[in-house]
């Protein structure tokens, strides 16, 4: 038996990157989907938010130590971009939840077919539990796109019926993009492909996923690069 | 390419539908979208909501606005100032609705719109007329009264300078309400003093981000 | 029969002002209280408060013209001081509504001796209404000083048993200065005089008077200058 | 003559009682007030409520503050930063209290402190186990949770000029929680980098009027 075809990680941050609107403000979180920054076309002057209170930020130019006091949520030192803002805590949190930010990119733990999203504690016991800003997030951004791996290190399928960890937010994802499939969360439908990695057939996918999987009408193909 | 800038005033205003709600900004005649308020008048929509602090002085701007009969709704904490004249003759004829906010409730219910907030408690007004009908509640040993956000289709208001971003900065204390009106509304409209190239503004002394901006314009565009 | 003895609007004011404390951040309203800073000792560096988002201002120097972006509540131009700060108007009322204020001097209609204050409306048919950031400064300022004409101009007491006007805030004054006296509001004893014009006697004053009034253990006498 | 400027660090948080509420500002490093935290240490009060963002790394610092048992109770949106080692083991060994706080709730619940209101509704966290045991509403067809304000005795707060009336400035996003610390506090306390004179700081560029300050103190005083 082969191994299943999957996309790579840039391979999924770079499908993830082609889907946002030029133009855009967006917040991006820790894991995959900080490689999408990397796949954003500078042409299309996406804004990138930072929780801190930034807006329009870009990597390091190389040999550049950054500053202390220009970091994003996942403490890296970045640099401002020509157009940027800086202002307090509470006004970014402002935009973030008052429905300003055009998309919200982060990682997940499970996703359910209803929007559920678990990002934040597998609710084990010795579990130091965090939140920092995605309950925020998920909550105001106009669109909740989730970047993570298909199934869990274990091998369990992270799409499912229902979340079984403690949830960030309630029917608030709308896209997810895996190393096998992209799916959109449409509310009545439940998880609906639009994209399916080549060579993956829908029955390995189905197979890698606990919920029943609808497909729209043209679903593309995703090529390994 | 983010381009945020309107050619003219006129183009500016041009989404205004009638019946549409319309914050604009301004303290008596400081942080007054003087330029914009022209426009929307030339522009002629009508059957309004207008959200300002004041209800117009003299027989010009918002006052115009008001005795063309625009505007059937008017949502202030403030409109006898010395020289609002038409307000007053349209409320005591009864040709204008008026909702009275005090004026610090008004501002944290547009800020509440803006920062996706849901309704809260404020202790301004509680045992007077303006609590009358609401949610109230004693917590610590004080009293508040529930208050709901207030949001807006369309902000029109002054600012100093701007980008093709739309980051903004105000002049002096015209700042006042256009921070919170540029998060409350959809649409938020913006004349400014000038036009500046991006980056000419220290991202520290931006006031308002683009990000809650639409549309920016030259106030002689 | 003379005429009972009065203290000027200006005596009133420079008495109000000489009783704030150094350093203080304080708010002024319309009517009397404008001449109250007139009368504010600059050495102790008392910080006027705008709520079109101003602190630190003061009159305009003989022959400026001003900035029609630099206006008090009353709509006046002034100018600002060194140290000044200029905020968004949302900022300037948590600063008023969050208790930073040390003192709001305002005028009043009529002022109960439980603390309550009419000062926006006389509920009079064709007035029209406005109520402008009184309330939000009467509910917030840790002390709220009312600076007024003992009498209204038909003569009728303004300073009652209960308010009969729409109330601008309720149990909150703390303090009254008038043509005639300085009273306190005192929980639980309610009008407690601690000022009396010279000359005044405490039967005419209280003649002035809606409510029981009651006397601080040391009563200045206010002299006309 | 207002002067808020306190002459040494230690003076400045010398009154830090046992049994205290204290915010500390900063987000990871940026906009921490390494300098005050040390002060606090060497004061010695104890059976503190620490209210901050993260929760403190290595072995400096915060996590130093948290490692002599000097905080009873800590409030945060964000304890498990890589390189929290000290709050884990305390944490784990049920040495110390932990209220955990979406991160924009924890900002509104200060802002609300300071700026007067009482509690309001949020949509963060509804349907989750924050939502649990808290007042809920639906309100326009969102589901919102009812938060409280939050509010403390104390602030340390690293801003970075000042005046004597305390104005400040922050430098870059260092700025984070500061504003809305320095409101919700009964006594806001700032380092900065250099204390300016009255006036040199542009009225306009003032982030945090004096008004809600209490001390300011050179970092290296």
């Amino acid at each position: 038996m082969t191994v299943p075809p999957k996309l790579s990680r840039d391979r999924v941050a770079q499908l993830t990157a082609a889907d946002i609107a030029p133009g855009s403000y967006i917040n991006i979180g820790l894991g995959i989907p900080t490689l999408v920054a990397k796949y954003l076309d500078p042409a299309k002057e996406i804004v990138l938010h930072s929780e801190n209170g930034i807006l329009g930020l870009e990597g390091l130019a190389e040999g550049d130590e950054g500053d202390e006091d220009l970091i994003n949520a996942s403490k890296q030192r970045l640099q401002l971009v020509r157009g940027s803002s800086i202002v307090e805590q509470a006004l970014s949190f402002a935009m973030m939840r008052g429905g300003h930010l055009d998309a919200t990119i982060l990682g997940a733990f499970q996703v359910a077919m209803n929007g559920d999203i678990a990002s934040w504690s597998t609710g084990a016991e010795d579990d130091i539990p965090g939140i920092g800003g995605a309950m925020d997030l998920v909550v105001g951004a106009r669109r909740v796109i989730v970047v993570m791996e298909h199934l869990a290190r274990d091998g369990r399928p992270k799409l499912l019926s229902a979340c079984t960890y403690p949830l960030t937010g309630k029917g608030v994802v709308t896209n997810i993009y895996t190393d096998m499939a992209i799916i959109d969360v449409v509310p009545g439908r439940g998880f609906v492909v639009r994209g399916i990695a080549e060579g993956l057939s829908r029955e390995a996918l189905q197979a890698a996923t606990d919920a029943p999987l609808a497909y729209a009408d043209e679903v593309a193909v995703l090529s390994a690069r | 390419m983010i381009n945020k800038i309107a050619p003219t005033l006129r183009d500016a205003v041009a989404p205004i539908t009638d019946g549409a709600s319309v914050m604009i900004s301004g303290f008596g005649d400081s942080g007054l979208p003087r330029e914009l308020i022209d426009a929307l008048i030339a522009h002629g929509a009508g059957d309004l909501t207008v959200i300002s602090n004041n209800a117009g002085t003299g027989e010009t701007g918002l006052a115009r606005l008001l005795a063309l009969g625009r505007v059937r709704r008017m949502v202030c904490s403030y409109p006898k100032s010395s020289g609002s004249v038409v307000f007053a003759e349209l409320y005591r004829a009864g040709r204008i609705e008026l909702e009275l906010i005090p004026q610090g409730t008004m501002l944290e219910r547009m800020r509440a719109a803006g920062a996706g907030l849901g309704p809260f408690f404020t202790p301004t007004g509680y045992g007077t007329s303006v609590a009358e009908g609401k949610e109230q509640r004693i917590y610590d040993g004080k009293g508040f009264v529930l208050e709901e956000p207030l949001a807006a289709d369309f902000a029109l208001v002054k600012g100093y300078h701007a980008d093709r971003w739309g980051n903004l900065t105000y002049r002096l204390a015209g700042r006042g309400f256009g921070p919170v009106m540029c998060m409350a509304a959809k649409t938020a409209i913006v004349q400014v003093d000038d036009i500046v190239p991006l980056g000419l503004i220290p991202p520290e002394s931006v006031v308002t981000p683009g990000i809650f901006i639409s549309r920016v314009v030259r106030k002689d565009a």
